[in-house]
């Protein structure tokens, strides 16, 4: 019951972010957004995500929203055309999402096949196979540790393009800050 | 980091900062080393430990943040944990076995697996670290001289 | 241990190369270990390609867990062939990039700017190669975000909002992915390509199954540039570097068609893409519409690079139309165009690259004349140019033959015709840079320059005598693509 | 029918969808990001809920018997979730960039200074 609360919740805070123009109120609602789906995570039984979610979302990601406010700016235009063709776009495929949900196995139905195949194997034999308890970590890291690698890669990437784009200069010399005062 | 705060305001945030920093970084290295046991990680522990690295530039100022963790440290470092994972995988490659298999590196098995995942962890927690500290001083050094 | 490990070593060690660079932290150090790695990575798809020709396909299984658990690396003649290509570039670009980069890319940022195109080289070919579908969409994204990294280095402003733009556009399409991901997931409990396939089989009239099709489709799409999705492109390679816009136009689309036809042909299967979800009727009207559209639209360009990326976009419908027609020929096309137009693009861009370093810029006015000047560097791009508008002994001509040809099997006349018409419009657009170059005097206000240094021409001419050697000796490409069309189509040996 | 078992998967696709119209109808640069997590979000929502089992607990062994959560979503989701902070982290890069360069964020000024060129 407490996830059908959440998820209200998260509707309201999405539709909130859409008709707010004053941006630093729309990235404290993403990060509340962040912290609502956290929660969620850990009803639905994902602790790690929730976790990371949350450092994530609403630390990091709301620091790094709130340093480029600073810099471009708190207020949005108000824009001059009606958004009907997005509006069309987006109604297409949530309506494709919606058909496609009508064969979907039902939410948490014991006998859906992501319970039946591969997964059966993480939760059985893991803690013997790897040795330790955490079946997420054994998961990440090991059976699939070729994606962690990638992922570690993506988040090098990405600190290799924000340096390239911004860079970060030396330490200024006390001379320098003293002119610009 | 703006100008307009009061030197109060900065106070309060110190103190606070002081209180909770070491306390901070002491938790990422806890999550860091007990993924294996209870929720947690190198990507969580990098997170987490990057906070509070940003918590104590927003307290005593992104300049004396730097000076403490130079980028030009920072940066090398980020490479390094790639090359720790990789040099994880590599190892077992090394040792007969494909690449990123643990069991080659120690016996028995399980010790090779957690010794592989210890150190593919460390190599996700430094990198995850490094570059976003990085990212945070890139911005909030154009942020700092912000108009 | 090499020859066990080289599906492994063909992604590890260009990406393992990314972070070395950063700690070489100088631009030509950088470069050097690029290049070699490059150079490498080419040998190792060679191996590649000779073990899959003499043995069949490669599997290779990451931590020594067997797939579906774990992650596993899956060679086959049609994934050997595209890292060919992709590899076969990388190696001519990385080491022209040296003056190019110097001349375009500020000095504190080159390191960073190798570490990007080897990881962006690493991504394309770990997608090429990879037989799980999770995977694939990390590797997506190291080469996308690496990609957007590497257009916004451009000199020019636009190149920061083309690359915020792809970069949007990007994002959606690898989100899209990620859903069509997660609901075969959903279906299956599986990500491992051929164990998905296998699960699919019994699922057809799933609408869940349906909808994953579409999304992928859209997702892969928009990272194809697949008309009318194709709105991020021109911009991307027209103010990106000039060796960046080589490396994307002649990899990037390929490897998304590449990753089209896995979906098609092996996830989804034949039947099912073509017979219950019937994607040809809506690949081949757009491929037709593409061709022709953007065509005329690159007529009517003056920036070179703008051209050809319109151009790009007609090229790739090309591909996408021997795709829809849904024959062993059809689908031979398709996998020569990739790999031609790659070699084409390439020596295109390479060309105008070595343009833009002498004269800093590639409009058409300012180009006037530049053939006495650089008779060498243009030379080149006119046997590309020959090879794009599809004249005998070039590369350009095998792969419209067999598109032709796939198209007579069907009786469509007129889309011969039309493939027709669209190589007279290329023939249009080039020859406004050949006049200008050629018959059109000197600017007053441009300086006269000279021939471009060899560094750039080397690599240029290596791709164009490439678009005339594999124009006439087509056993190579021809054979290769053949088998992987008949195993694509379930058909062979 | 059970349509109750669906709900949850359609109040995710709406906040999917509320991001994906934020990305696509904002003309604001910062502002179109902010979307885009709120879009990618909602699909790691749509991914965890699928691997939850009725009665089930976090996928960390314990000594008293359980029924665990399937790990594996969890898994590709953490991977997903940094995936996801590094392109807001490049785009927003990117963005502080464009402000410097045109002095504006909003697609439409950003078109006019492009065109008066």
């Amino acid at each position: 019951m407490i996830d059908i609360v959440l998820l209200t919740f998260l509707a309201a805070t999405a539709i909130a972010v859409v008709r707010h123009r004053n941006l630093f109120a729309v990235v404290m609602l993403a990060g509340i957004y962040s912290l609502l789906s956290a929660g969620l995570f850990v009803t639905l039984d994902a602790v790690d995500v929730a976790f990371t979610e949350a450092a994530v979302g609403a630390g990091i990601s709301t620091v790094l929203f709130l340093a480029t406010l600073a810099l471009t700016g708190p207020r949005e235009a108000v824009p001059v055309r009606k958004p009907y063709l997005p509006m069309v776009v987006v109604s297409i495929t949530g309506a494709a999402l919606i058909w496609g949900t009508l064969d979907m196995p039902r939410f948490a139905d014991p006998q859906a096949p992501i319970h039946q195949h591969v997964a059966p194997r993480y939760i059985e034999t893991s803690p013997t196979e790897i040795g330790i308890p955490n079946m997420v970590t054994s998961v990440l890291a090991s059976y699939r540790g070729y994606d962690t690698f990638g992922e570690v890669t993506v988040i090098f990437t990405a600190g290799v393009g924000v340096l390239a784009l911004l860079g970060i200069r030396r330490k200024r010399s006390s001379k320098d800050a003293a002119e610009k005062e | 980091m703006r100008q307009t705060h009061s030197d109060k305001d900065y106070q309060v945030l110190q103190v606070v900062a002081k209180l909770l920093v070491p306390y901070i970084l002491l938790f990422a290295l806890y999550v860091q080393f007990h993924g294996d046991f209870g929720p947690g990680g190198g990507f969580q522990a990098g997170v987490i430990f990057a906070a509070g690295v940003i918590l104590y530039a927003m307290a005593f100022g992104l300049d004396k943040a730097m000076s403490l963790l130079s980028p030009q440290v920072l940066r090398p470092l980020a490479a390094l944990g790639v090359l720790i994972y990789g040099g994880t995988g590599v190892a077992g490659m090394f040792l007969g076995g494909h690449f990123l298999d643990y069991y080659v590196l120690a016996t028995p098995p399980t010790a090779g697996q957690h010794l592989g995942i210890f150190l593919v962890e460390l190599g996700v927690g430094l990198t995850v670290t490094c570059v976003m500290l990085l990212i945070f001083f890139a911005f909030a050094q154009r942020a700092e001289q912000a108009p | 241990m090499i020859a066990a490990n080289l599906p492994a070593l063909q992604v590890v060690l260009p990406l393992l190369s990314a972070p070395l660079c950063v700690l070489l932290g100088r631009g030509r150090a950088a470069w050097l270990l690029a290049t070699v790695v490059s150079w490498l990575a080419l040998a190792i798809a060679a191996a590649l390609l000779r073990q899959v020709l003499a043995q069949g396909a490669v599997h290779y299984a990451f931590g020594d867990w067997a797939a579906p658990w774990g992650i596993e690396y899956v060679v086959d003649g049609t994934a050997a062939f595209v890292l060919l290509i992709v590899a076969g570039i990388a190696a001519t670009v990385f080491p022209y990039s040296l003056l190019s980069v110097e001349k375009e890319v500020d000095p504190e940022r080159q390191a960073l700017f190798y570490a990007a195109m080897l990881l962006c080289l690493a991504g394309l070919l770990g997608i090429v190669i990879t037989g799980d579908a999770f995977n694939l969409f990390v590797l997506l994204e190291i080469s996308a975000l690496s990609t957007y990294t590497l257009v916004s280095l451009g000199q020019d402003r636009r190149a920061l909002t083309a690359a915020y733009q792809y970069l949007i556009l990007g994002t959606i399409g690898a989100t899209f992915i990620l859903i069509g991901v997660g609901l075969l997931y959903m279906l299956t409990g599986t990500l491992n390509m051929a164990d998905l396939a296998e699960r699919i089989e019994g699922l057809h009239q799933s609408r869940t199954l349906q909808t994953a099709f579409a999304f992928l489709v859209v997702g892969i799409g928009l990272k194809l540039a697949l008309f009318p999705m194709h709105l991020w492109l021109p911009n991307a390679y027209t103010y990106a570097p000039s060796a960046v816009s080589a490396l994307l136009s002649a990899t990037a689309t390929k490897v998304a068609v590449y990753v089209l036809l896995r979906f098609l042909f092996t996830i989804f299967g034949t039947w099912f893409s073509f017979s219950d979800m019937n994607v040809d009727w809506i690949l081949i009207p757009l491929a037709l519409v593409a061709t022709f559209s953007m065509s005329l639209v690159a007529i009517f360009q003056n920036n070179v690079k703008r051209m050809l990326a319109y151009s790009s976009v007609a090229q790739v419908a090309y591909m996408t139309l021997g795709i829809g027609i849904v024959t062993v020929t059809g689908l031979t096309a398709a996998l020569l165009h990739l790999f031609n137009h790659a070699l084409i693009k390439g020596a295109l861009f390479l060309a105008l690259g070595a343009v833009f370093y002498r004269i800093g810029s590639v409009q058409l006015d300012r180009m006037q004349g530049i053939a006495r000047e650089m008779p060498w560097t243009m030379a080149a791009f006119v046997l590309a140019a020959l090879s794009l508008i599809g004249v005998p002994m070039t590369v350009g001509f095998v792969s419209k033959w067999y598109l032709i040809l796939a198209a007579l099997e069907k009786g469509w006349w007129l889309v011969v015709v039309l493939i027709l018409i669209t190589s007279l419009m290329a023939v249009v657009y080039l020859w406004r840079v050949i006049e200008a170059a050629y018959f059109r005097p000197r600017p007053a206000d441009r300086e006269a320059v000279s021939e471009a240094p060899w560094g750039l021409l080397l690599p240029t001419w290596v791709l164009a005598l490439a678009n005339l050697y594999l124009g006439i000796d087509t056993d190579l490409s021809v054979g290769v693509a053949g088998e992987a069309a008949q195993r694509l189509m379930g058909l062979g040996p | 029918m059970n349509w109750v078992g669906l709900y949850n998967y359609w109040i995710v696709i709406f906040l999917m969808m509320t991001g994906f119209y934020i990305v696509v109808s904002q003309g604001n640069l910062v502002k179109k990001l902010v979307g885009l997590n709120l879009f990618q979000t909602s699909v790691f929502i749509q991914y965890i809920s699928m691997g939850k089992m009725p009665g089930g607990t976090a996928p960390i062994e314990s000594s008293a018997p359980a029924v665990y959560s399937n790990p594996l979503p969890h898994v590709l989701i953490l991977t997903a979730i940094v995936v996801g902070v590094a392109t807001t982290a490049l785009g927003l890069a990117l963005a502080v960039r464009i402000k410097q360069a045109y002095g504006t964020v909003e697609e439409d000024r950003i078109r006019e200074e492009d065109r008066n060129v």
